[in-house]
């Protein structure tokens, strides 16, 4: 076989000059083709009224959230002000949830950076290091794959407590494996490209191509990555939540919510029904726009947009 | 000596369904309970659950009355007399008692159980369920540390083969209750030598009580057939005894209670409250109230839980009436002692008194709250009644309250802690039981080990200098002995009042000590007394004539049947 | 091909020894032991008992007072015997036999759910693939997607309150019987089942792009039987790199299901190790699981070299994995992280599979 | 094959122009059109607008075009394997039948009993996980040809046709068990093995080394003596006279010219068509036709012989680049793969050194071994006087200025995240000469001279066409004005017009800044055009060396010789078919033997010494000479 294998016949072709009219960078294109998706794009619009709301909560929540009304417990929808009702101590439904969102926004997008940042660290190393190094540390994240993610969290959550900030680094800590094996796979991707051996032939050293030609190009499949991995992470507190082992109240969240709900489910099914109802929406959301970054970084799916 | 023994017919009282009808022999009682990891009444069994087994399973010389909490009727001795002083018991056992096989029960198998039961490493020294600070059969201690190993110079002897008897070190006139309590009951000596550990298989099951195992699965359940050879099989109605064993909380419990897979659950102490307020609420049944949750201050190098007008304050300032509409079905505690233990109305206990709770507060020096600490309430799991406790110290006091809730783990660390530094104050949860359920046994409560049971709050100085002579390593015993003296006087009151009251022979003069030991405890305000409650069953209607045992939190099937 | 066995299963009792270490390590970090926890289980647990006082005679072989290096040194003697001994929390029982047990519970839900996972995930991927960007193409990806983002534990809770509490057809929870079983297994296989079937739709969509569909098409053969015979084979070779995982999952367990249907596996003996400190059985449980997953990934970088060829030659022809060159072929891990990535790792995720080799700093050049 | 209609232009529509009547072409086809809707848009773009051809039967046409024209997507169309995007109109008559619009189960049945279709890539058109056999005898049985052991049979059968050695054995095997010449004849005894009377070839050998390339093509050729009609689709023009006697050009989904092969190639009439010839290189060898260059070879030899006194030795500050005995050994898995031995070679300053040789013969390698991207086994490379291979850190990273390359994928070599200008701007920045406004105006200079106009600068990669992207790479390279150029084959990956351009572009700036290069390609044509001296390597080492004037006419090594024969020229008189294959027969790929000069500055690999070539090069010269 020669080297000169032409392309195959790949549709889109890149000697075309029909877009040469809008310069646009890697993720601009990107982008424009996550515009195009409704699902994405209106999901994106979502998590960002999400957001806006959860920073607000303290104006946008109509009561405080730990304000208890023992006289007033467990009322129904839309009684006595409240919206969502209250639940076993007469606080509000509604307030609880606005923060809960707070709290889960936080533990999702805090614990995809803790687990990133260390998934970057080791996969890039790793990666282009190569040799005796990056055997060590896939070792290592071999071993770590091979363990039950929730026990780390489990433990993790045992040793430090029940803050917010512990369930953020033993959900982040628990789930930096996946996205790292991800971050050394791109890199030893792109270490074979030209533009990196060009890059090498220039002189520039080890770690300016890493940070300045490897990442950006990994950036793609990280985004995309992240944004299933931030939803994961915030089931993973609702899941420690079953085990007795969520945010410790009164600080709400939606785990602690769902678990308290569910044990009214059959006398008072608001409760769980609100809740899960928005936990769902948010979960999905980032689905979707998890989904919509896919198909946009996804070359091989070029064809269909 | 006196006869109390006759012949306990409980039939004709209703049950849970009151209903006349004739009991109806037959059928299957679904019961779901916490996990029971083992079945063997001389090693530890903390779990209530595992003794309603083992109640069913074996039957010890005499049983615990269903009607009368504090009296017991006869087992498998089918009399006793009860020496003058008050020293030895000598029981008659019935001949018609018979191990599942068909032998017959004899006063041996007794005397070989006792020396099991006090056997160092058998039963595990570190768990025995003989316990010797309360029970005090002559040598029985010393035989257990290792003293003596001459079982024959222990107070407990077969006569012959229908003969047991026991001796005392001094009277006890709740020593038949304790006797009626799960650790005494037997198992078959020649399975249990033949077999070691395998008596436990259902296969090889022998047993003297109504019922044998016919399965046992961990973490999954059990099944329990009546036994052909008990001689009160008449009384006993049910087939078929089918307990699954749940660790999943309380709400899937309730459903399957709900959708009809269960007839009896007790798994729902976790949330009374989903159970309250769901449609199955008046299928809920109680014991008699025999325990009190509260919460115990931790001893802390801030001076503020140190003043008892600052924990009277906090014990005032507790509205019980709105915590007992939180806590449903537990009522209201105004005192340690619960309101179904015998002599306890003559506790008064504390009242909710807002404004003497915040004159209080400014006489220690904090008025409004200013210049108090946060106060933590450490926890393991969440209770609706103690956040709202908090609220109310918040909304009350003008205190800044946190809940601390941690893992178990975590939980038992911090229990573990001496003294805590400066920036943690508060307390601890706890739930508590009187047993027996007479103000004696509240009195005990008094003496309890240190850590567990607050009664430490001593000035920070006396601890460490008792932890600095004892070093680190020492038992809660030897602590509690070098305490003596130093702690806050009101404290050092109730401990010596409950000492008095223990040491006292005379039945009268013990219980009115009882009372002002009890009544010192409420007022030194280490522990705050916040709900009383008993232990709690759903129940079916077609179970009929079921009487929870409140001061063992066991049940008994004895009577009990299934109307179809 | 022994070679290649041989290899990886020495690395596997590496990774496993690697594993009880950091286990146990942690172990020692947590706060709390298992006799603090009995104790302050007995009292504050809110269930009373006459007996004070806790602990256990085996704290004496595993206790405070034995020096950490040799409780270690007890157990892993004991596993290598396959002795592990009495746990702390079930002295009458054996580690091994708790966890046979259990196992046995979690298989016999695994095997069916992965089967029903096999058979829905399949024809709906297809489907599709096949009906790509048409209706039916939009709504069930949107389902599958919907479904798969959701927690699991979601579809338990509503299963039961449709179908037990609801209907009243099935038990609540329990164990009992095959009509206990129906609830867990349905549950346990929606979300592996979404999935799949996304993964099969991708694949499909990718082997539908190959060329050789092309040919298949100018030989004369009708869209069926290309679809069938060259499309949908090769398509569902790369399965078992997700099948091996998602089975491997199932059959260790899963925490939530189990708690929430009161099962007794794997999953909830583990979570009740864990949080009863219960060493033994949590060093036991945390191995297996590692066993499990590790002999799963082998299982499928076999079954998959057996599947195709092209890897099945490579693991004949050389110990060592080789990166396949110039035939534009992928190793199995790499084709699970491309098309899964984005799925949560929920014990799926890609397999070791034939790929770590591609890590000599020289790595083969490869052309784009 | 009737000349007479060869001079007629451009036949875009219309029966008429059609050579012969429709009722004896095999295949005519007459204003195809073939357009795609974008899914979710009403919107449809039209790649093929207007096809008309015809095929007689037995006969051969070529379809040429730059890529992208459409060739693939109409003949694609013609068998109705399009997917459902696309809509297809006009007529394409086989055996007088209509395919387009045929119903699905007619049209079945002349796929691969009628017409039978070979694609480029063999190894992406061949199922990688079914054997041969089965690939070969399925349809076999869906058309109800045969099945079972006849199948087999056949099967076994059409491998032989094809040339492929056992085929009892090679039948059991999978696609990526075979070599690449293999999979191609696989690929063609399947097309075949159901007796098709047309077949169509995709670009077959584009993939292919030239020799194998060569091979497949005779098979080809004997296909059609057996009576099969061809249609090639290629972009080689050489390949595309080898074997057609028509041939159809295409752009942008129209056809601009149909004509004869031998019309077109001496009197295109279509401007496009003349563009195409005059952009694609012939290689000028001695083995096929005696063409000699204007230059006295004599000079030539002479001149060599003083600036190059021998490749193994080096030394002189004229030379910039000296690399001795230098060895690369990949420690593979499955074993060590020897990639470079034992070479040594000197690049004089101003001087442009060209390697070739097949796939696989370790020119990449030796690329990066001199750039330093690759740690050698073995050797010295001197630079200037200084030893490369000693230098590390600051000083490796200064003499890196000095050595840049460019590498064959223009858009892989690009930074795809930064703009070109940013792309030229790199180097610069790495090695901090200058301002930053100095290096953007430095980088807008350079680009301006590869003829990227200024208002481009600030686009992406990605936006330009291969030709302008490899002229950024090319600015980048020359950015830190380097002492030396190692190109890798940067033009393979283009399109034959592009590949001119960007050829003359570095023609110019050699000759404009004096620069010295390493020109690497497989591509003879190219090498003798650039280059002043050439290197011929097989199997990592190098088995010829001399100026391209002599190698071309006089090459020693078999292995050479082979290479030259196998080159179809397009203009030229084709060589002999019997001379091509015994002359690849004869190819040593062993590395044995020295390296001896046999003239001044003319190096063979050879077990002989160099006496024995003393006669025949005379005798050759001499022939030169006296021609
Ligand atoms: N499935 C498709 N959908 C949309 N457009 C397509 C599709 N297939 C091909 N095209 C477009 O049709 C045009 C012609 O493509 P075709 O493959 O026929 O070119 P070609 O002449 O064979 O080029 P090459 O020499 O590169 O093989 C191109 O612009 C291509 O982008
Ligand atoms: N990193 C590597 N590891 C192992 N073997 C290698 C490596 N790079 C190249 N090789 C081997 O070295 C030999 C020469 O490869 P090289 O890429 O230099 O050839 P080439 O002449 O450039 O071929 P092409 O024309 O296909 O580009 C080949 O057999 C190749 O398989
Ligand atoms: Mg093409
Ligand atoms: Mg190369």
């Amino acid at each position: 076989m020669t080297a000169t294998t032409t392309e195959p016949i790949e549709p889109v072709d890149p000697h075309s000059s029909t877009n040469h009219e809008s310069a646009q960078s890697e993720l601009g294109r990107g982008w424009a083709r996550f515009k195009r998706n409704k699902l994405a794009f209106g999901s994106l619009i979502f998590m960002g009224v999400l957001i806006v709301v959860a920073l607000g909560a303290p104006w946008l929540a109509p009561m405080s959230y730990t304000e208890q009304d023992l006289t007033g417990r467990l009322l129904a929808p839309l009684t006595d002000g409240h919206l969502l009702g209250t639940d076993q101590l007469g606080r509000d439904v509604f307030s609880r949830m606005l923060y809960s969102l707070r709290t889960a926004l936080m533990i999702g997008f805090a614990a995809e950076l803790v687990a990133l940042l260390v998934a970057l660290v080791i996969g890039l190393w790793a990666g282009w290091r190569g040799g005796r190094t990056e055997s060590l540390l896939m070792s290592f994240t071999d071993v770590m794959y091979a363990f039950p993610t929730y026990l780390f969290s489990v433990l993790l959550v045992v040793i430090m407590g029940r803050t917010v900030f512990a369930i953020i680094l033993a959900i982040g800590i628990a789930g930096w494996v996946t996205q790292a094996r991800l971050v050394r796979a791109q890199v030893l991707k792109i270490k074979n490209f030209e533009y990196v051996e060009a890059a090498r032939s220039i002189g520039t050293g080890g770690v300016a191509i890493t940070v300045r030609h490897i990442l950006p190009n990994a950036v793609g499949p990280l985004l995309v990555t992240t944004s299933f991995a931030i939803p994961g992470a915030i089931i993973a507190e609702s899941g420690l939540a079953l085990l007795g082992l969520g945010v410790a109240p009164p600080t709400p969240s939606w785990g602690g919510m769902i678990v308290d709900g569910y044990t009214y489910v059959l006398a008072h099914p608001h409760l769980i029904a609100a809740p899960l109802a928005l936990f769902s929406l948010t979960v999905l959301a980032f689905t979707w726009i998890g989904d919509g970054l896919r198909d946009a970084f996804d070359s091989s799916e070029e064809d269909s947009a | 000596g006196s006869d109390d023994g006759g012949s306990a017919d409980n039939n004709d009282d209703s049950g849970a369904g009151g209903s006349g009808d004739e009991p109806q022999r037959g059928g299957t009682l679904r019961q779901s309970m916490l996990p029971v990891t083992l079945l063997d009444p001389a090693v530890n069994a903390n779990y209530s659950f595992g003794q309603i087994m083992m109640i069913g399973l074996w039957e010890g010389l005499v049983v615990a009355d269903a009607n009368d909490p504090i009296q017991v009727v006869p087992g498998v001795a089918e009399s006793w007399d009860i020496s003058g002083d008050g020293l030895i018991y000598t029981f008659h056992l019935r001949g018609e008692a018979r191990w599942s096989n068909g032998d017959p029960v004899t006063a041996n198998d007794f005397e070989w159980n006792w020396k099991r039961i006090l056997t160092p490493g058998i039963a595990g020294e570190s768990s025995p369920s003989y316990n010797r600070d309360r029970i005090s059969v002559v040598g029985a201690a010393d035989y257990m540390n290792g003293e003596i190993d001459d079982f024959s110079s222990v107070g407990a002897k077969a006569i012959d083969d229908a003969t047991f008897e026991l001796t005392l070190e001094k009277p006890d006139p709740d020593f038949l209750i304790y006797l009626s309590q799960f650790w005494a009951l037997p198992l078959h000596p020649a399975t249990v030598e033949r077999l070691g550990d395998g008596w436990l298989d259902p296969e090889n099951w022998v047993s003297n009580g109504a019922y044998v195992l016919d399965e046992f699965r961990v973490n999954l359940g059990a099944v329990l057939l009546p036994n052909d050879h008990y001689w009160d099989k008449d009384n006993y109605y049910i087939d078929r005894w089918e307990i699954t064993f749940n660790d999943g909380g309380t709400t899937a419990d309730l459903l399957s209670y709900q959708s009809g897979d269960l007839d009896i659950t007790g798994r729902i102490e976790d949330d009374l409250e989903a159970v309250t307020t769901s449609d199955v609420a008046d299928e809920l049944m109680s014991s008699g109230t025999n325990q009190y949750r509260h919460l115990i201050a931790l001893n802390s190098r801030h001076p503020a839980l140190h003043d008892i007008k600052v924990r009277k304050a906090l014990a005032l300032a507790v509205d019980r009436e709105a915590l007992g509409g939180v806590g449903k079905p537990a009522i209201p505690g105004k005192s340690l002692v619960p309101g179904d233990v015998e002599g306890s109305d003559e506790v008064p206990g504390v009242e909710y008194d807002l404004e003497a709770a915040q004159n209080l507060l400014a006489e220690a020096g904090y008025p409004d709250g200013e210049g108090m600490p946060t106060i933590t309430i450490l926890d393991f799991q969440t209770s609706p009644w103690v956040e709202a406790i908090a609220e109310m110290w918040r909304k009350n006091l003008g205190l800044n309250v946190v809940l601390d809730i941690v893992e178990l783990g975590v939980y038992s660390e911090k229990l573990n802690v001496p003294v805590h530094p400066e920036d943690y104050v508060g307390f601890m949860v706890t739930n508590n039981s009187v047993q027996p359920p007479t103000v004696v046994g509240a009195a005990y409560n008094n003496l309890q080990p240190i850590r567990t049971y607050g009664m430490n709050l001593s000035p920070p100085e006396a601890v460490d200098d008792i932890l600095d002579e004892l070093g680190a390593d020492v038992d809660t015993a030897q602590i509690a002995a070098k305490l003596d003296g130093k702690r806050h006087p009101e404290v050092e009151q109730a401990v010596e009042l409950a000492r008095e009251a223990l040491a006292q022979t005379d039945p009268e003069a013990r219980t009115s000590l009882a009372i002002e030991a009890a009544i010192a405890r409420d007022e030194s305000y280490v522990s705050i007394p916040a709900l009383w409650g008993g232990y709690f069953l759903l129940v079916k209607p077609r179970v009929q004539n079921l009487k929870p045992w409140f001061h063992t939190s066991v049940m008994s099937t004895k009577g009990v049947w299934i109307k179809q | 091909m022994l070679a290649y066995v041989a290899r990886r299963l020495v690395r596997l009792v590496l990774s496993l020894i690697a594993v009880s270490i950091i286990t146990f390590g942690l172990l020692q970090l947590v706060p709390g032991s298992f006799s603090d926890l009995a104790e302050v289980g007995s009292t504050a647990l809110g269930d009373q008992t006459s007996g004070d006082g806790g602990g256990d005679s085996l704290a004496s072989r595993y206790g405070d007072q034995v020096p950490a290096w040799e409780q270690y040194a007890r157990f892993m003697t004991g596993l290598v015997q396959w002795d592990m001994g009495p746990t702390f929390k079930y002295p009458q029982s054996s580690v091994e036999e708790l966890m046979g047990e259990a196992f046995l519970v979690s298989l016999s839900l695994a095997v069916p759910a992965t089967l029903l996972t096999l058979l829905v995930a399949i024809p709906i991927g297809m489907v599709a693939a096949v009906k790509k960007d048409k209706l039916a193409d939009y709504g069930s990806i949107f389902t599958l997607t919907t479904i798969q983002a959701l927690p699991g534990y979601l579809f338990a809770l509503v299963l039961v309150l449709v179908f037990s509490v609801g209907l009243g057809w099935l038990p609540v929870r329990g164990w009992a019987g095959p009509e206990y079983m129906v609830i867990p297994v349905v549950a346990l296989a929606v979300q592996p089942t979404a999935m799949l079937a996304r993964y099969v739709r991708s694949s499909m969509l990718e082997a539908l792009r190959d060329e050789y569909v092309v040919a298949a098409l100018a030989k004369g053969g009708s869209r069926r039987t290309v679809l069938v015979r060259h499309v949908l084979r090769n398509s569902l070779i790369p399965l078992v790199t997700v099948v091996g995982p998602i089975f491997a999952a199932l059959a260790t367990g899963t925490v939530f299901v189990e708690v929430l249907l009161g099962i007794p596996g794997l999953g909830r003996l583990f979570t009740l190790a864990a949080r009863t400190r219960d060493m033994p059985l949590l060093m036991g449980t945390t191995l297996f699981f590692a066993l499990i997953l590790m002999v799963m990934n082998l299982i499928v970088d076999l079954v998959y070299g057996l599947l195709d060829p092209r890897i099945r030659h490579q693991q004949r022809t050389s110990s060592r994995w080789r990166r396949p060159r110039r035939a534009g072929l992928l190793p199995a891990s790499q084709l699970v992280d491309s098309r899964t990535q984005g799925g949560r790792d929920d014990g799926g995720g890609g397999s070791e599979t034939p790929s770590p080799d591609v890590s000599a700093a020289d790595g083969t050049e490869v052309r784009r | 094959m009737t000349s007479a209609h060869a001079a007629a232009p451009a036949n875009v529509t219309g029966a008429a122009c059609v050579p012969e009547p429709r009722e004896s072409a095999l295949l005519s086809v007459s204003d195809l059109r073939v357009s795609f809707t974008k899914p979710r848009s009403a919107h449809s773009t039209e790649v093929v607008a207007g096809l008309s051809m015809s095929v007689p039967a037995g006969g051969s046409v070529a379809i040429v075009g730059e890529s992208g024209s459409g060739k693939t997507v109409s003949m694609r169309a013609m068998l109705g394997v399009l997917p459902d995007t696309a809509h297809v109109t006009g007529e394409a008559l086989f055996e007088g039948r209509n395919l387009v619009g045929m119903p699905e189960p007619d049209l079945r049945r002349i796929r691969g009993t009628g017409i039978g279709m070979i694609f480029q890539n063999a190894m992406s058109a061949l199922n990688p996980t079914r054997t041969l056999k089965v690939q070969l005898t399925e349809h076999l049985r869906w058309h109800g040809i045969a099945s079972g052991a006849e199948a087999r049979r056949r099967a076994v059968d059409a491998l032989d046709r094809v040339g492929i050695p056992d085929p009892e054995r090679r039948i059991r095997m999978y696609p990526f068990q075979l070599s690449g010449g293999q999979r191609q004849r696989a690929m063609i005894a399947m097309a075949i093995v159901a007796g098709p009377k047309l077949l169509i070839a995709d670009e077959p050998t584009t993939a292919l080394d030239v020799t194998v390339q060569r091979q497949v093509l005779d098979l080809l050729q004997d296909l059609r003596r057996d009576g099969l009609a061809i249609v090639m689709i290629t972009h080689d023009l050489g390949v595309a006279r080898y074997l057609c006697d028509d041939i159809v050009v295409m752009r942008h989904g129209q056809v601009v010219e149909n004509a004869s092969m031998r019309s077109f190639i001496s009197a295109a009439q279509h401007g496009y068509s003349q563009h195409l010839l005059d952009t694609a290189l012939d290689v000028t060898t001695a083995v096929g036709e005696n063409d000699i260059d204007d230059d006295p070879v004599e000079d030539v030899t002479a001149t060599t012989a003083l600036a190059h006194p021998s490749p193994g030795v080096g030394g002189d500050q004229a030379e910039l680049l000296v690399v001795r005995d230098l060895a690369k050994v990949f420690h593979g898995r499955g074993g060590d793969v020897t990639a470079v031995t034992d070479l040594s070679l000197t690049i004089p300053r101003g001087e442009t050194i060209g390697v070739i040789g097949e796939s696989g013969s370790g020119k990449s390698t030796l690329a990066r071994l001199i750039t330093r991207l690759t740690e050698p086994t073995a050797g010295d490379i001197t630079f200037g006087g200084t030893d490369v291979l000693r230098l590390s850190g600051k000083r490796l990273k200064a003499w890196r200025r000095q050595v840049q390359m460019v590498f064959q994928n223009p858009y892989g070599s690009l930074l795809p995240h930064q703009t070109v200008a940013a792309n030229v701007v790199e180097p610069l920045r790495v090695h901090k000469v200058g301002t930053k406004a100095w290096r953007r105006e430095r980088a807008l200079e350079l680009l301006t001279m590869v003829g990227i106009p200024e208002s481009r600068a600030d686009q992406y990669p990605r936006q330009f066409s291969g030709g302008q992207q490899q002229r950024v790479a090319i600015a980048r390279a020359l950015a830190l004005e380097p002492a030396l150029l190692v190109c890798d084959e940067p033009t393979s990956a283009l399109d034959v017009s592009i590949q001119a351009q960007v050829l003359e572009l570095l023609q110019d700036l050699k000759e404009r800044l004096g620069l010295s290069m390493l020109f690497i390609t497989h591509n003879l044509a190219v090498a003798q055009r650039l280059c002043d001296r050439a290197i011929v390597m097989a199997n990592g080492c190098v088995v010829e060396v001399a100026s391209t004037d002599t190698l071309f006419t006089r090459p020693q090594h078999p292995y050479t010789q082979a290479l030259l024969a196998a080159v179809l020229p397009i203009r030229a008189e084709l060589p002999p078919r019997s001379g091509v294959t015994a002359a690849l027969d004869r190819v040593p790929v062993e590395q044995e033997g020295d390296l001896v000069e046999i003239t001044a500055g003319h190096w063979v690999r050879t077990k002989r010494s160099a006496d024995d070539f003393a006669k025949p090069q005379v005798l050759t010269q001499k022939g030169l000479t006296q021609a």
